[in-house]
C-alpha cells in the first residue's frame, strides 16, 4: 500500500474519481466538453422549418395569442405528428367556455385569459395529443412531493 | 426569420451553459451547488423555449415542473443531511406581511382558476403559499394532500377518457384542466406550511 | 435446442475447469482434474439447500432464476443469430445478478462483493465501444448481417482490431481470477456468491458456465466469423487459454483502479473509433 | 394504421397509441420491459434483506434492525422507479422519455433519502445535484432533435430520411448518464451500503435499462 | 412597439441588470431586480397580455418579500 | 419580435454571468442573481409568444424562490 498522495498516475486518478463529493465537478466537467463540441458544430445545425404545432397568430383575432382559427364546438386544423390517433383532434382547440366567448366578444386584451380556461392549443397538446407526457409530469411532481414530506415530516432523528 | 435568429439564440444559450457548468465544477459547497442547479434549469428551458413552436410551450410546462420537483426533493434531502431541522431565526414580519396577503392571494387564487390546468396551478399555488407563509399554517397538512391526491386520480382518468372514448372530449378537458389545478395548487402551498419546524 | 443448451452447459463447466487447469500449471502447481467444476456442480445439486434467515427470500432465489433465464435467452440468440443489441443487453443485465446476489443475502461479504460490482460498473463500457465499432464497419447490429459481413470482408478482428479488443477486455473482466475479478477477491470470501449453497450454487455455476461459453462463442462470431462448429470450439479453447496465461500472470487490481484501467482503455479505443469514423 | 419500423432493436411488434406518443415493443424493448417488470414485481413482493455486521476484533455479529415505515416508503419509492423505467423502456417519443427518465432520477433519491445515514445521505445529494444539472442536457438534446428535424416521434427519427445532428445525441446520452448515474459507480456504490436490497436493487436496474435503451434509440437516430 | 419606448424600456431593463451586479447590498440589489420588471412589464403589455402583464406584477412582489424575509435577517 | 429577444438574451448573458461569478461569496448574492437570467428567459419566451409558459415560470420561480429561502433560514449565512 502507497501512501496517499502517491502512487502511479492511475492510483491517482482513481483516488480523485472515488471521492463522490467530486460527483458534480466530473459530471460538469462531462458537459462542458461535450457542449464545446456543440459549439463547434453549431454551423452546421438548421432550424428544420416544417415544425409539428407551428405557430401561426391572428393578431386582429380577440382571442389574440390563442386563436388558431375554427368555430367553437367544431375541429380546426393542428399540425399534430399523428392526427389519425386523436379522432377529436382540433375541438379543444376551438372550444370556448361561454365566459370566455363573452370575454372575446367584448374586449381585445384578454386572450391568454379567455383560452386558457379550459380549451386552446396548449390543452390540446397537453391533455390530448400529448397526455401521456402530462401523466408523467404530474407523477413526477407526485413522487418529489412524496419524498420531501417524507423526510419533513420524519423530522430529527 | 426563426432559423438564423435559433443558431444566435444556440450559440448564447451553449454559452450561458458552458459559464454554469464551469461554476458548477468551481463549486465545492453544497448549498451554493443547489443555486447553481437552479440557474442550469434556467438554461435548459431556454434550449426549450427556442424551438419556437405551439409545441416548445407545451413542453416547457413539464420541464419547468420537473425542475421545481427536483428542487423541492433536493433541498429536503440537503435540510436532513445537514441535520437543519429548525429556522435559525424566530419568525419575523414585516408590515406588508399583515395587509398584503389577502388581496394578493385572493387576485391569485381567482386568477389561477380562470386560467386552470398547470399554470392555474401554479399561480393559484403562489397565492396559497405567499398566505400561509404570512400567517403561519394550521394542521389541515393530510386534507389538503388527500384532495391533490383525488385530483391526480382524477387527472388519469381524464387521460383515458381522452385516449379511450375520445366523443366525450368536453368532459375530458373540463375534469382535467380542474384536475391539474387542484391538484398542482394543492401541492405547491403544501411547501407553504412546510415552513415551521417539523409538522409532527 | 435443448441438446445445445445442455451442451453449452457442460462445455462451459468444462473450460472454467480448463482455465483453472492453465493457470495452476502457470504458476507452478499441479491444479485440479479439468472436469473439477463439473463435478463441483453436481456434488452441489445434492447438497441441502435452504434460505438464510437473514435474506431477502424472495429476491434471494429469483436471481438464480434469473442468471439462468438470461445466459439461457443470450445463447439463442446467439444461435438465432438475432440482435447483437439484444445480446449486449443481455449481458448488461448480468450485471444486476451480480448485485441482486450479494444484496439479497444480508452477509456482509455478499455486500462488499455488490458494492464492488457496482464499482466495476466500468467493465460493461468497453462493450458500448464494441457496439458502436462494430455498427460502424458492418451498418448492421444482427449477427446474421454481421456474418455476411464477414464472408465478403474478412474477419472483423482485422478490420477493426480495437473494437475486438474492448470486448477481449469485457470477456477478461468477467472470468474467474482475473486482474479484474475484484467482485470474487478472496479477501471477502466468495464475495456475492457467499450464502449461496446448494442448489442455488448449482444454478449459479451452471449460469455462469453458460455465461462464459456464449461470451466465447459471440466473440467467435463476431470477430472471427462463420466457422465450422468445430472449429469455433477450437478457437474459442485457444481464447480461453490466452485469458488464463493473463490471468495467472497479472495480479489483481484495487477496486478503483479497475475502474480507471477499463475507463481509460475504453475512452482510448473511442478516440479511435470516432477518428476512424470521421477519417473512413 | 402506422407500419411498425424495423429498426436496430428488431422488427416493431405491437405499438400503444397514446395520441401522438406512439409506444411500441421491439424484440429488444420487449425484453427489458420484461427484465424492469420482474424486478418490480420483485420489489413488490419480497421481504428486505436483514443485514448482518460483524463485529471486528471479536467474533460476534448482530443483525440490523429495520423500521417498517421506512421500508414502506421504501417500496413504493421503487415501485414508482419500476413503473418509470417500464415507460421509458418502451417510449416511442424522445421527450416522453426523458420525462421518463428524469422521473426514475428523482424515484432513485426518493429510494435511499430514506437513510437516516448521513454517509448514505450525502451520497444522495451528491447524486441529486447531478440528477438536477443533468436535466439540462437530457431537455436541451430533446429540444435540439425538434427544432432542427421539426418531430420527437421515434417512428420518424429512426427513418433514414432524417439527421439528427450529433450534439443532440451526445446530449441525450449525457443526460441518461447523468439520471441514472450509470458510469457514476462511486456516488451508487456508497448509496449501494444501505440496507432494503430489492429496492436498492431497483436503482441498477432502472438505470442499466435505461442506458441500455438510450443506446438503442443513439445508435437508430 | 414604438421603437423610442423600446429603446427606453430595454435600457431602464439594463441598467437594472447592470446596477443588480454592481450593487453589494441586498437592500440595492432587491431594488434593482424591480427596475428590471418596471423595464419588462411595458413590453408584455405591449403584444396585448394585459392579464399577463397583471399576473407579473403581481408575482414578482411576492417574490421580493420572500426574499426579503432573509434580507432583513441579514441587516440586523 | 427582435427587441424583446435581443433583450431577453442580454439580461439572460448577464445574468448567468452574475450568478456564475458573484462578486461575494454569499448564499443571497446568488439568489437575488438569479432573478436576472429569469427575466432574460422571461423576455425570450414573450418574443415568441409563449405566454402560458410564461406565466407558469414565473409562478413556479416565486415557489422556488420560497423553496430556497426556507432552506436559507436554517442554514444560516455562512
Amino acid at each position: 500500500m502507497k501512501p496517499e498522495g502517491q502512487g502511479s498516475l492511475i492510483s491517482r486518478i482513481s483516488r480523485e474519481l472515488s471521492n463522490y463529493d467530486y460527483l458534480a465537478a466530473v459530471y460538469a466537467l462531462l458537459v462542458i466538453v461535450v457542449t464545446i463540441v456543440g459549439v463547434l458544430t453549431l454551423p452546421f445545425l438548421s432550424y428544420e422549418d416544417g415544425q409539428i404545432y407551428g405557430k401561426h397568430i391572428d393578431r386582429q383575432s380577440p382571442l389574440d395569442p390563442y386563436d388558431r382559427g375554427g368555430t367553437p364546438f367544431n375541429a380546426t386544423i393542428v399540425h399534430a405528428q399523428y392526427p389519425e390517433n386523436s379522432p377529436t383532434l382540433g375541438y379543444v382547440t376551438a372550444y370556448l367556455t361561454p365566459l370566455s366567448q363573452f370575454f372575446a366578444d367584448t374586449t381585445q386584451h384578454l386572450g391568454t385569459t379567455i383560452v386558457a380556461h379550459p380549451g386552446g392549443i396548449i390543452d390540446e397538446i397537453l391533455y390530448n395529443t400529448r397526455g401521456l407526457d402530462t401523466v408523467v409530469e404530474s407523477s413526477i411532481l407526485f413522487v418529489a412531493f412524496a419524498i420531501a414530506a417524507y423526510l419533513f415530516r420524519r423530522g430529527a432523528v | 426569420m426563426t432559423g438564423p435568429l435559433y443558431i444566435a439564440g444556440l450559440a448564447v444559450a451553449f454559452a450561458g451553459i458552458l459559464v454554469a457548468f464551469y461554476a458548477i465544477m468551481r463549486e465545492s459547497d453544497d448549498f451554493h451547488r443547489i443555486l447553481l442547479t437552479d440557474l442550469a434549469e434556467i438554461l435548459a428551458l431556454v434550449l426549450i423555449a427556442l424551438v419556437a413552436t405551439d409545441l416548445a410551450e407545451a413542453l416547457i410546462l413539464p420541464g419547468l415542473v420537473v425542475g421545481i420537483s427536483e428542487l423541492m426533493a433536493v433541498s429536503e434531502v440537503y435540510l436532513v443531511k445537514e441535520g437543519l431541522f429548525r429556522p435559525q431565526y424566530p419568525p419575523l414580519s414585516i408590515e406588508v406581511m399583515d395587509t398584503a396577503p389577502a388581496i394578493l392571494t385572493l387576485a391569485l387564487v381567482a386568477y389561477g382558476i380562470v386560467l386552470s390546468g398547470f399554470t392555474g396551478g401554479a399561480v393559484a399555488g403562489v397565492g396559497a403559499v405567499f398566505y400561509m407563509m404570512c400567517r403561519g399554517h394550521d394542521e389541515r397538512f393530510a386534507v389538503i394532500e388527500a384532495a391533490s391526491g383525488y385530483a391526480w386520480a382524477l387527472w388519469i382518468a381524464a387521460f383515458f377518457i381522452f385516449m379511450v372514448a375520445p366523443q366525450y372530449w368536453l368532459f375530458a378537458v373540463m375534469t382535467a384542466g380542474g384536475a391539474l389545478l387542484l391538484k398542482v395548487a394543492g401541492k405547491m402551498s403544501l411547501v407553504g406550511t412546510m415552513r415551521g419546524g417539523s409538522n409532527e | 435446442m435443448i441438446d445445445i443448451l445442455l451442451f453449452g452447459i457442460f462445455a462451459g463447466l468444462l473450460l472454467h475447469g480448463i482455465h483453472r487447469k492453465v493457470i495452476a500449471r502457470v504458476q507452478g502447481r499441479p491444479g485440479p482434474p479439468v472436469w473439477q467444476e463439473i463435478l463441483h456442480t453436481l456434488k452441489f445439486s445434492f447438497k441441502e439447500t435452504w434460505i438464510p434467515v437473514t435474506a431477502s427470500q424472495a429476491l434471494f432465489v429469483a436471481v438464480v432464476l434469473v442468471a439462468l433465464g438470461i445466459w439461457t435467452a443470450a445463447l439463442f440468440v446467439l444461435l438465432l443469430e438475432g440482435s447483437l443489441l439484444l445480446l449486449f443487453g443481455m449481458y448488461m443485465l448480468h450485471k444486476i445478478v451480480e448485485h441482486g446476489l450479494g444484496l439479497s443475502s444480508g452477509s456482509p461479504y455478499g455486500k462488499f462483493g455488490a458494492i464492488r460490482s457496482v464499482i466495476s460498473a466500468a467493465s460493461e463500457i468497453p462493450l458500448f465501444a464494441t457496439i458502436g465499432a462494430v455498427y460502424l464497419v458492418t451498418g448492421s447490429l444482427m449477427i446474421s448481417d454481421i456474418l455476411a459481413w464477414q464472408q465478403v470482408h474478412g474477419p472483423l478482428a482485422i478490420a477493426m482490431p480495437p473494437a475486438a479488443l474492448a470486448m477481449y477486455l469485457v470477456i477478461l473482466s468477467k472470468v474467474h481470477y482475473s486482474p479484474f475479478a475484484i467482485i470474487e477477491a478472496k479477501e471477502i470470501v466468495s464475495g456475492n456468491r457467499t450464502e449461496h449453497f446448494g442448489v442455488w450454487r448449482a444454478g449459479l455455476d451452471v449460469a455462469f458456465a453458460l455465461k462464459t461459453f456464449v461470451l466465447l462463442f459471440a466473440f467467435v462470431l463476431i470477430f472471427v466469423g462463420a466457422l465450422p462448429f468445430a472449429a469455433v470450439l477450437a478457437v474459442m479453447l485457444v481464447l480461453l487459454l490466452s485469458l488464463s496465461f493473463v490471468c495467472a500472470l497479472c495480479p489483481m487490481l484495487s477496486p478503483y483502479d479497475t475502474v480507471t484501467v477499463q475507463s481509460l482503455a475504453t475512452g482510448l479505443i473511442a478516440v479511435y473509433i470516432v477518428a476512424f469514423g470521421v477519417i473512413g | 394504421m402506422n407500419s411498425l419500423p424495423a429498426d436496430i432493436g428488431g422488427p416493431g411488434l405491437y405499438a400503444v397509441e397514446f395520441g401522438d406518443i406512439v409506444n411500441y415493443f421491439t424484440p429488444y424493448t420487449a425484453v427489458l420491459f420484461v427484465f424492469a417488470l420482474v424486478f418490480t414485481a420483485l420489489a413488490i413482493a419480497s421481504r428486505p434483506e436483514r443485514q448482518v455486521d460483524i463485529i471486528f476484533g471479536g467474533d460476534g455479529y448482530y443483525t440490523k434492525d429495520i423500521e417498517p415505515a421506512k421500508l414502506g416508503f421504501q417500496r413504493f419509492m421503487a415501485i414508482a422507479c419500476g413503473l418509470a423505467t417500464l415507460g421509458a423502456v418502451v417510449s416511442g417519443d424522445v421527450f416522453n422519455f426523458t420525462l421518463f427518465t428524469s422521473m426514475v432520477g428523482i424515484t432513485n433519491i426518493g429510494i435511499v433519502a430514506a437513510y437516516t445515514n448521513r454517509h448514505v445521505l450525502n451520497a444522495a445529494f451528491q447524486y441529486g445535484i447531478v440528477a438536477m444539472i443533468a436535466t439540462v442536457p437530457l431537455f436541451g438534446g430533446a429540444a435540439i432533435i425538434l427544432a432542427t428535424t421539426g418531430t420527437l416521434s421515434m417512428w420518424e427519427l429512426f427513418g433514414p430520411a432524417i439527421a439528427v445532428p450529433l450534439i443532440a445525441k451526445a446530449f441525450l446520452i449525457l443526460g441518461v448518464m447523468g439520471e441514472g448515474m450509470a458510469p457514476f459507480y462511486v456516488a451508487k456504490a456508497e448509496i449501494t451500503r444501505a440496507p432494503g436490497a430489492p429496492y436498492v436493487l431497483m436503482i441498477h436496474v432502472s438505470s442499466l435499462l435505461l442506458f441500455l435503451r438510450v443506446t438503442e434509440i443513439v445508435l437508430s437516430m | 412597439m414604438n421603437e423610442l419606448f423600446a429603446i427606453v424600456f430595454g435600457a431602464i431593463a439594463l441598467l437594472g441588470a447592470g446596477a443588480a451586479v454592481a450593487e453589494r447590498d441586498p437592500f440595492a440589489r432587491l431594488i434593482a431586480i424591480g427596475v428590471i420588471a418596471g423595464g419588462v412589464i411595458p413590453f408584455i403589455a405591449d403584444r396585448g397580455y394585459l392579464d399577463v402583464a397583471t399576473a407579473v406584477a403581481l408575482i414578482v412582489p411576492v417574490t421580493t418579500i420572500v426574499i426579503l424575509l432573509v434580507c432583513r435577517r441579514e441587516a440586523a | 419580435m427582435n427587441a424583446e429577444f435581443l433583450l431577453g438574451m442580454a439580461l439572460l448573458a448577464i445574468g448567468v454571468v452574475a450568478v456564475a461569478f458573484p462578486r461575494d461569496r454569499r448564499y443571497l448574492t446568488r439568489l437575488i442573481s438569479l432573478e436576472i437570467p429569469a427575466f432574460g428567459l422571461l423576455l425570450i419566451m414573450l418574443s415568441y409568444d409563449e405566454t402560458i409558459a410564461l406565466l407558469t415560470f414565473i409562478a413556479v420561480t416565486a415557489i422556488a424562490t420560497f423553496v430556497l429561502t426556507r432552506v436559507l433560514e436554517r442554514r444560516g449565512e455562512a
